[in-house]
């Protein structure tokens, strides 16, 4: 028997613009023991199906068809025989772990709450269970940390927390909804990891809800693939990802880009540009390879297609000047006392004029404060800092404007980029608007034209507001804002990461193509090795706030010099279940050894 | 988000309005307060167009005569007419109400955002004074200062405008904090923009929602807060009149069965202070912030 | 350690606040026309009798003089001594101030014990008739000038039904006035009504807020009850940003009770404060407003703190 | 009987309603202006008997020998000094009470005059030039000069209060019995218990007196007096409003209360709950001063024409029937005209500036003034006066007291009158403390100087002495003629019904300052209107303001 049987599910969303129709007519089975891998565009309407599995639809959402857990139905049952029903038959991870606790709550109180709403134990009793699932789940020192408040926990204990919640009373069915999206590579790992052992051990049916293939290849033993409220293609792991039949499938898959690395130079690269809307923003940990035009190019990008900025590697000192940026022992602490996080502890690196820099490390591991020193935006605790050549800590009003307009700069997040309220040509214009106050209109919605034209916009972009961007385009926009006053130096904080790959591809082109012509520095902010690895001359990288290791691109992606360069290479799966398989080996016996 | 954003993109530039519209008019309660305020606002300013009264001149032939034939609501103890009272009082706690909402969530809008992005010990001077403010009776202030000045319409306007402009001040504070470290004022002041344009361009224009819904419950709050000053007798002096002054000039009436000296005066503010802060409500719904309940 | 230099700064910022007020509160009762020496002693009093007024009160010296001299007598804990009242300053608050904060204190209590389920239910019924019936209520009892509701109370209930009485306990001590509990009804729901409105509203919302939030699912995905989850989890989220706006509704509640103090003759805090202010009464003013500023200073500190201690976040200054 | 209860059901007390807002705070009979008010004038007269009390609890303003230690007191043929016989009477210790008990106020008052509330240079005790005691009972004052023998008695020695020396004389010179004596009465909480406090003369002793103004008076045992108490127990309640006031009267816990002349409306409904509603006339009269010294509107304030252009505007009659409730009476001088008495001229009781507008517009036009956009205006400045330049606009403002509903509503009459007229008349409230400080004497240059019109009579602007003498509000530098007044002609006036011992001098300085016009004459509201439970009665409200507890008796 399945542990859950989904039978034409639709779910309509009531909103303010009118409904919308989130899932149309799926069906999915689950059997126990089994994982199936849901995956899919984003906003195709996976979490809609997780969540109604569970019984857990927002108020607003309208559900039809049949879904049946262990024999119950679901659609339509009552709030109470739902709660006997979750928590015990079935459990669930959500996706964010920040918020899925409550902050007021000690964490061994809330999965010993999950224990007494289905099990007759005494607080203590329950206390007690608590501390052994923690300990399950692989939180060191449980019985301590169980005291602990969810803030007081990273990420990745946060959700074994969630995880220790879903396990706590042996559920049949779990439901996991991109247990891992927020968390690290490394993290990530670990926490796969433990799904997988539980699945195992107890015959727990899974329902893991993925956009990462490496994770499904490495994971799942059937996939099912959603592609706008409908499941177009469902099989067995090897059927799907190595054989795919539908053409979006094929499509999906061939988005994937590939890290070259050391010894695995011949694995195939497959990319396509025209997959709509798989770049999504908050996937950091898929290592995307900018792919070569239309999809035919299956060998080795470093190797073959050289990277479009690419110059003699300038690994030594003497090239070209005095640096344009200057980073010498910089440390930046934030808060104060005991909880004060180290964001960069002694960091110093240069970019000379003309020289793309990567910056490169695990995510929290300090590349965009580090971008935002050299910017000004964060006060030092000690170091000193100084853009061409001046010290920006001395530099003050007047002075400091004009040291500041030969900058460019995108930072990370391209919805927080840009105002809202302001169409795209005024974001565009704003540099004009600062550092060239007198340049007549006429000449500005030109310059404004040309900027955006650069980074591949229409002009008919330039009256919309941001909101009416999608998120590549809103990054190309920023884009277009840093480059309007064509800069002696950019900034770029992971400018490619909301684009879909074959965008990335052409906005990466065109800033190399604008290197050459203006000459500029570039310090190129990423956690995408693979981009890192065609772009940049020298690459930093970081790890927690200090740097790691550095040094020309090529030599220190594939010759890694230290362990955790070559973890985090290491760490990025790759979308083939069997290499997958076969890596992940390699790694245990090499850990162990 | 994004992935529905590639497929639908919106063409309407104003459709974030037009969405808080909708829900604005969603809210049943916000719109009756819309409705509530716009007919008080035509009987104050273009009923005594229609119904002309003499509210400059007593006429202690007529005094106290109670609703109906001549005087439909009757006549006040210096023989006013009470309807036209009600519209001439009327237009008085209107705009002071309005005005010095106003003026308090103009006050308090630049107060806090300087503070808020100036940050460091700037922000806490000006905090402090915030802090000071809040802890000075309010009333204390509105003694002094109708003692030194007489307070006409206008000068109760400064002086409502002066004492209730904090709490604006720390809303606008707060979200200037945030508004502050965004993403695109950033990168302004990385490439060397200035602090106006900052506060000017970026932060103001982004606390609308906050400033407006604020600036809706300033207006609820300063009518009811003239009401309360005239109830003092630090009002707006006689012979002109607001509501709240004859609210407490006709409490004393209250034994005597002159019900028309206190029931209109009291539903009218009741009514409109109710409608803004239905009509805030439903603002805040619309803009989504946070803010009073 | 940690929260000791917490203390310690937000010990000197209210120390700094209440410098800043009392300079404030000087500068302008002296920039007051005239001095109260001609109020104080009636239109009969003499030159003379005026000229030896203010020179008993030290009103013929430079305010900076003057201000320095206050403060020096208010670190001793000496506000000085009434114009009007025949007794000190300290005195007089010290009689007054225990019955103003039995009623505030009351009204408090009173309107938190009914505000805060009325918000949570209003929340959990949100758009149903009962929310906007509630909702409605709440802006009336909002709208309403405490002025006229009390006089509408009073109207009703003493004198129409006479169910309670129309003063409050005129007692001295609080023995007194807790010896007398019918009498205390009508002030205490005069004071908490527009407390009712404002936090069933901050309830509500605060409600709405949590109830939305991720770990309410995580909750419920571990079966737990709608009512499990309103008391062991959204109550105690809703609560700490409702406790943080209680210290800024001090002052609201001091004014309040100057209209209660005033319409059931109980002779408190509102009315020293109100008839010192009709009667030029300067020490007795200062006091007053000195008073409720370190009220609501120290109001604001302990929601804080308290919020400290509730929400561990908090402290760690991640919140 | 408690006071948030009901009112006494036995006869063995009262629950006497004290003025909204007044506390009783002060014990002694002597002190400072900012202790001795009416109110706590009255209940220390209670515990220690006047010398002379000359009041008006007898009906009408006179010597009320029942309640004064005095028995005689006999001027001398010059009307330059009186000798005075003291009654048979003894202190609650059982001590007699002596002429030494009279030389020990004397002495006190003379030593520390500049404090004590009832001086004003030149009076008493200046003009007192010795006290020389006979013997126990008998004692004589010599004045300065001849005084009127009414005046005297009405307006000085009424102020006398033997105090028992043998208690409160604790050595040293008279300053510093004075200091001990004003600090020892700064202690409230000590009125109760404190020895010194116990030995009286009066009717009535301290039960408690408690720092909230409540105030238990029981009757004197020892008393000897001609006022006996008539009731055991007297309370004398606080009140923070009038309002206040009015709920506990309704639900009957008061027994001799008030009410505001609005209510007078409800008279019935206090007659159906047992009580008589009884107006309480004062001793007073009601006026605004005009600011002589004002630098915009001072020099048109001199002319006379337009004093009584403005008075002509006043409608009076209608004022004190419609907005005061009919409990006011026009007055149209310096002397009270709530009551009769033989100091009223006929030319004040015939109202020499009858209401009209038209008469006033007429004085302003045959004056060079026109009007202009419905103020008039000083076009003929020949005219118009000395001082008024061309140009000058009537517009004048008034700083009126705030707080009282009936005040606002004469101020909105009388503003629409004074339009008709043809003069802007704006006003602005604050409350009566704040209009005497910004109202005070000053020079045009002074920046306080820009006050033009005072009003701080609510209640009544002006309570007088028994015997209603203008010397300090309208004699050139009086100490209360707040808007510098001046006419030589009244000066020698007001003199002269102060040391004439005929009542001519007064009636011609009535019939003088009624044409004159110091100020803005207005009605006369009465002090207040009284509401007393039935059976309430045997005694007279005093138009002194002051109340007298031991005249009180349950009739019934
Ligand atoms: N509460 C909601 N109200 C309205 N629309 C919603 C709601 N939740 C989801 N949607 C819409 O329903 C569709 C499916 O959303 P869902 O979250 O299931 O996508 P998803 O496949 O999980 O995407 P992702 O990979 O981005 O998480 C999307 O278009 C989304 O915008
Ligand atoms: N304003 C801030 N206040 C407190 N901590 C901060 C702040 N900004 C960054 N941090 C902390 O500093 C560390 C470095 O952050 P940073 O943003 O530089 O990382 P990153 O390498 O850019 O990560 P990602 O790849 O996720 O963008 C992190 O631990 C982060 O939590
Ligand atoms: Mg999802
Ligand atoms: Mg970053």
């Amino acid at each position: 028997m399945n542990i859950l049987d989904i039978e034409d599910l639709s779910v309509v969303f009531t909103t303010d613009t009118g409904d919308v129709p989130a899932v149309g007519g799926v069906s999915l089975r689950v059997r126990p023991g089994e994982t199936l891998a849901l995956v899919g565009e984003s906003g195709s309407g996976k979490s809609t199906v997780a969540l109604a599995a569970m019984g857990l639809l927002p108020g607003n959402a309208r559900a039809s068809g049949r879904v049946t857990v262990d024999g119950t139905e679901i659609v339509g049952a009552g709030e109470a025989e739902l709660a006997g029903l979750r928590g015990r038959t079935a459990s669930m991870v959500f996706q964010e772990p920040a918020s899925a606790l409550d902050p007021l709550t000690r964490i061994g109180r809330q999965i010993a709450e999950v224990v007494r709403n289905h099990r007759p134990l005494s607080r203590a009793e329950a206390a007690r269970e608590a501390v052994e699932l923690l300990r399950k789940v692989g939180i060191p020192e449980p019985e301590r940390r169980a005291s602990a408040f969810p803030f007081q926990l990273s990420g990745g204990q946060r959700q074994r927390v969630v995880i220790a919640m879903a396990i706590a009373n042996s559920p049949s069915l779990l439901i996991a909804d991109e247990p891992t999206t927020a968390l690290d590579v490394t993290v990530q790992a670990e926490i796969l990891d433990l799904l997988r052992g539980l699945a195992a051990d107890s015959g727990t049916g899974v329902l893991l809800v993925t956009h990462n293939m490496g994770v499904v290849a490495d994971f799942a033993d059937r996939v099912a693939v959603m592609l706008r409220g409908d499941v177009v293609e469902t099989g067995s792991v090897e059927e799907v990802l190595l054989r795919p039949t539908h053409e979006y499938t094929r499509r999906l898959l061939a988005a994937v880009p590939r890290l070259k690395v050391d010894g695995e130079g011949g694995v195939p690269v497959g990319a396509t540009g025209s997959v709509t809307g798989a770049g999504e923003a908050s996937a950091p940990v898929a290592a995307e390879a900018p792919a070569p035009g239309d999809g035919q190019a299956t060998a080795p990008v470093a190797a073959e297609a050289p990277a479009p900025g690419e110059k003699p590697v300038a690994d030594d000192e003497e090239a070209a000047g005095p640096p344009v940026v200057h980073l010498r022992d910089v440390a930046v602490r934030f808060g104060r006392g005991p909880g004060a996080v180290r964001a960069l502890d002694g960091v110093s690196l240069d970019v000379r004029p003309g020289e793309t820099v990567g910056l490169v490390g695990e995510s929290g591991s300090g590349k965009s404060t580090a971008a935002r020193v050299a910017l000004g935006l964060v006060p030092t605790n000690s170091g000193s800092v100084s853009l061409f050549g001046t010290d920006l800590g001395r530099a003050r009003g007047r002075a400091r404007r004009a040291l500041l307009s030969g900058v460019g700069v995108v930072l990370q997040d391209p919805v927080a980029s840009l105002d809202a309220r302001m169409s795209v040509a005024e974001c565009v214009a704003e540099p004009l608007r600062t550092h060239r106050r007198g340049m007549p209109a006429a000449e500005r919605r030109e310059r404004v034209a040309e900027a955006l034209e650069l980074v591949r916009l229409p002009r008919e972009l330039a009256r919309r507001g941001p909101r009416e961007l999608s998120g590549g385009q809103r990054q190309r926009v920023s884009l277009a804002r840093a480059l309007v006053l064509r800069p002696r130096l950019l900034v770029a904080d992971e400018p490619t990461s909301a684009l879909d790959v074959s965008v990335q591809r052409t906005v990466l082109e065109v800033i190399a193509e604008l290197q050459d012509e203006l000459g500029f520095a570039c310090l190129f902010v990423s956690h995408d090795l693979a981009v890192v690895q065609e772009f940049a001359q020298r690459v930093v990288v970081m790890r927690a706030g200090r740097v790691e290791e550095q040094g020309p691109t090529m030599s220190t992606l594939l010759h890694p010099e230290t362990e955790y360069t070559r973890r985090l290479i290491a760490a990025v799966p790759v979308p083939d279940p069997v290499a997958q398989r076969r890596r992940r080996a390699a790694d245990r016996t090499g850990a162990t050894a | 988000m994004t992935a529905v954003l590639h497929t639908t993109v919106v063409a309407e530039p104003v459709a974030g309005y037009r969405l808080s519209l909708r829900r604005f008019a969603r809210n049943k309660l916000a719109v009756a307060g819309l409705a509530v305020v716009v007919l008080f606002l035509l009987f104050c300013f273009v009923g005594p167009l229609l119904y002309s009264t003499d509210q400059t001149h007593t006429d202690l032939t007529q005094v106290n005569l109670a609703p109906g034939g001549a005087h439909l609501l009757g006549t006040d103890a210096v023989g006013h007419d009470e309807l036209g009272r009600l519209m001439y009082g009327g237009k008085i706690s209107l705009l002071v109400g309005l005005a010095s909402g106003l003026l308090a969530t103009v006050i308090g809008t630049l107060w806090g955002a300087v503070a808020g992005y100036a940050g460091g010990w700037v922000d806490a001077v000006m905090m402090r004074v915030v802090d000071a403010g809040i802890a000075i009776p309010a009333l204390f202030i509105l003694l002094v200062v109708s003692a030194i000045t007489s307070p006409g319409a206008l000068g109760l306007i400064v002086i409502l405008g002066l004492v209730s402009w904090l709490v604006p001040s720390r809303l606008v504070r707060a979200e200037t904090l945030t508004l502050k470290n965004r993403d695109y004022v950033l990168t302004l002041r990385a490439t060397g923009g200035t602090h106006g344009r900052a506060i000017l361009r970026h932060i103001l224009p982004n606390s609308v929602s906050t400033i407006v819904v604020a600036a809706t419950f300033q207006v609820a709050d300063a009518i009811l807060l003239v009401a309360y000053v005239s109830y003092l007798g630090l009002g707006v002096q006689p012979p002109s009149t607001d509501w709240g002054g004859m609210l407490s000039a006709g409490l004393t009436a209250a034994y005597s069965g002159r019900w028309w000296l206190i029931v209109p005066p009291g539903l009218a503010i009741i009514l409109v202070v109710c409608a803004f802060n239905a009509i805030g409500d439903g603002l805040r719904d619309a803009f989504d912030v946070r803010g009073r309940g | 350690m940690d929260t000791l230099l917490y203390l310690t700064r937000r010990v000197l910022q209210a120390l700094a606040v209440i410098l800043i007020v009392t300079i404030v509160v000087f500068c302008l009762l002296h920039a007051l026309p005239g001095g109260p020496a001609r109020g104080i002693l009636g239109p009969q009093a003499t030159a003379g009798q005026i000229a030896a007024f203010n020179h008993e009160q030290g009103l013929d010296r430079p305010l900076p003089v003057q201000y320095a001299y206050y403060l020096g007598t208010l670190v001793h804990g000496d506000l000085g001594t009434s114009y009007t009242l025949n007794e000190a300053v300290s005195r007089l608050i010290e009689q007054r101030l225990p019955k103003t904060l039995v009623l505030t204190v009351l009204s408090a209590l009173v309107g938190l014990l009914l505000a805060i389920p009325l918000g949570m239910w209003q929340a959990v019924r949100r758009n149903k008739p009962a929310d906007y019936v509630i909702t409605t209520l709440s802006f009336v009892a909002y709208s309403t000038p405490v002025y006229f509701l009390g006089l509408v109370l009073v109207l009703l209930f003493t004198q129409t039904l006479r169910w309670f009485p129309s003063q409050a306990p005129q007692g001295d001590t609080l023995a007194q006035v807790f010896a007398d509990p019918a009498a205390l009804v009508l002030p205490v729901v005069t004071g908490a009504a527009s407390m009712i409105a404002v936090f069933s509203r901050y309830m509500r919302a605060a409600t709405l807020e949590n109830l939305s939030e991720d770990y309410v699912r995580t909750a419920r995905a571990g079966g737990a009850r709608q009512g499990a989850i309103l008391f062991r989890h959204v109550f105690r989220n809703s609560l700490t940003p409702v406790v943080a706006m209680l210290g800024y509704y001090v002052p609201v509640l001091f004014g309040g009770a100057l209209v209660v103090e005033q319409l059931f003759n109980y002779p408190g805090m509102g009315l020293l404060f109100w008839s010192a202010a009709q009667s030029s009464d300067y020490p007795v003013l200062l006091g007053c407003v000195l008073v409720i500023s370190v009220a609501t200073v120290v109001g604001t500190l302990l929601a804080d703190v308290v919020q400290r201690i509730v929400d561990p976040r908090v402290k760690a200054g991640r919140a | 009987s408690g006071t948030s209860g009901t009112s006494s059901a036995s006869h063995d007390s009262i629950n006497y309603a004290l003025p909204a807002n007044f506390t009783p705070n002060w014990i002694l009979p002597i002190g400072t202006a900012a202790h001795l008010n009416t109110n706590n004038i009255s209940i220390a007269n209670t515990l220690w008997e006047p010398l002379i009390a000359y009041d008006g609890s007898t009906g009408k303003i006179a010597w009320n020998k029942a309640g004064s230690v005095a028995t005689a007191a006999d001027f001398a043929a010059d009307n330059k000094s009186v000798r005075i016989t003291l009654g048979d009477r003894h202190w609650s210790d059982g001590k007699p009470i002596t002429s030494r008990d009279v030389q020990f106020w004397y002495d006190l008052i003379k030593a520390n005059k500049a404090q004590w509330a009832g001086y004003n240079p030149g009076k008493a005790p200046d003009n007192w030039t010795s006290f020389k005691a006979e013997d126990d009972r008998h004692f004589t004052l010599t004045f300065d000069k001849a005084y009127n023998p009414q005046w005297m008695l009405a307006n000085e020695l009424n102020s006398i209060t033997p105090l028992p020396q043998h208690v409160w004389d604790k050595g040293g010179d008279p300053k510093q019995v004075w200091t001990f004596l004003n600090n020892a009465a700064k202690n409230i909480a000590g009125y109760q218990k404190d020895a010194l406090w116990k030995t009286i003369s009066g009717p009535y002793a301290v039960k408690s007196f408690s720092t909230s103004g409540k105030v238990v008076l029981t009757a004197n045992k020892k008393y000897d007096g001609g006022e006996k108490p008539g009731i055991p127990t007297v309370n004398l309640l606080p009140f923070t409003t009038a309002d206040a006031e009015k709920n506990a009267l309704r639900s009957g816990s008061v027994d001799y209360g008030y009410i505001e002349a609005t209510d007078l409306d409800q008279k019935g409904s206090f007659t159906g709950q047992g009580y008589t509603v009884k107006p309480w006339s004062g001793w007073a009269i009601t006026y605004m001063p005009y600011n002589f010294n004002n630098p915009a509107m001072g020099a048109v304030f001199k002319q006379l024409y337009a004093r009584q252009a403005i008075q002509h505007s006043i409608d009076q009659t209608s004022l004190a029937k419609v907005v005061l409730n009919g409990t006011a009476v026009p007055g149209y001088g310096p002397i009270p005209q709530g009551q009769a008495s033989d100091f009223l001229s006929p030319v004040q009781k015939d109202n020499p500036y009858p209401f009209s507008t038209s008469t006033a517009r007429k004085l302003l036009t045959d004056h060079g003034w026109s009007e202009q956009g419905g103020v008039m205006t000083c076009t003929e400045p020949a005219k118009c006066g000395e001082g008024v330049a061309k140009g000058t606009k009537f517009e004048m403002q008034v700083l009126s007291q705030s707080g009282s509903t009936v005040t606002d509503n004469m101020m909105s009459a009388i503003q629409s009158a004074f339009a008709k007229t043809g003069i802007k008349f704006s006003i602005k409230t604050a409350p009566v403390n704040s209009v005497l400080s910004q109202t005070p004497q000053c020079t045009a240059g002074q920046s306080i100087c820009k006050w033009q019109l005072s009003f701080f009579g609510t209640a009544g602007s002006w309570y007088f002495n028994a015997f209603p003498t203008g010397d300090s509000l309208f004699q050139s530098k009086g100490g209360s003629n707040f808007g510098n007044y001046s006419n030589p002609e009244v000066d020698k006036l007001i003199s002269a019904s102060t040391t004439s011992s005929s009542n001519q001098a007064i009636q011609d300085y009535s019939a003088a300052l009624a044409k004159d016009l110091p100020v803005i004459w207005l009605p006369e509201p009465v002090y207040q209107i009284s509401v007393m439970k039935n059976g309430l009665g045997g005694f007279w409200q005093d138009s002194l303001a002051n109340f007298h507890p031991a005249q009180w008796k349950w009739t019934s």
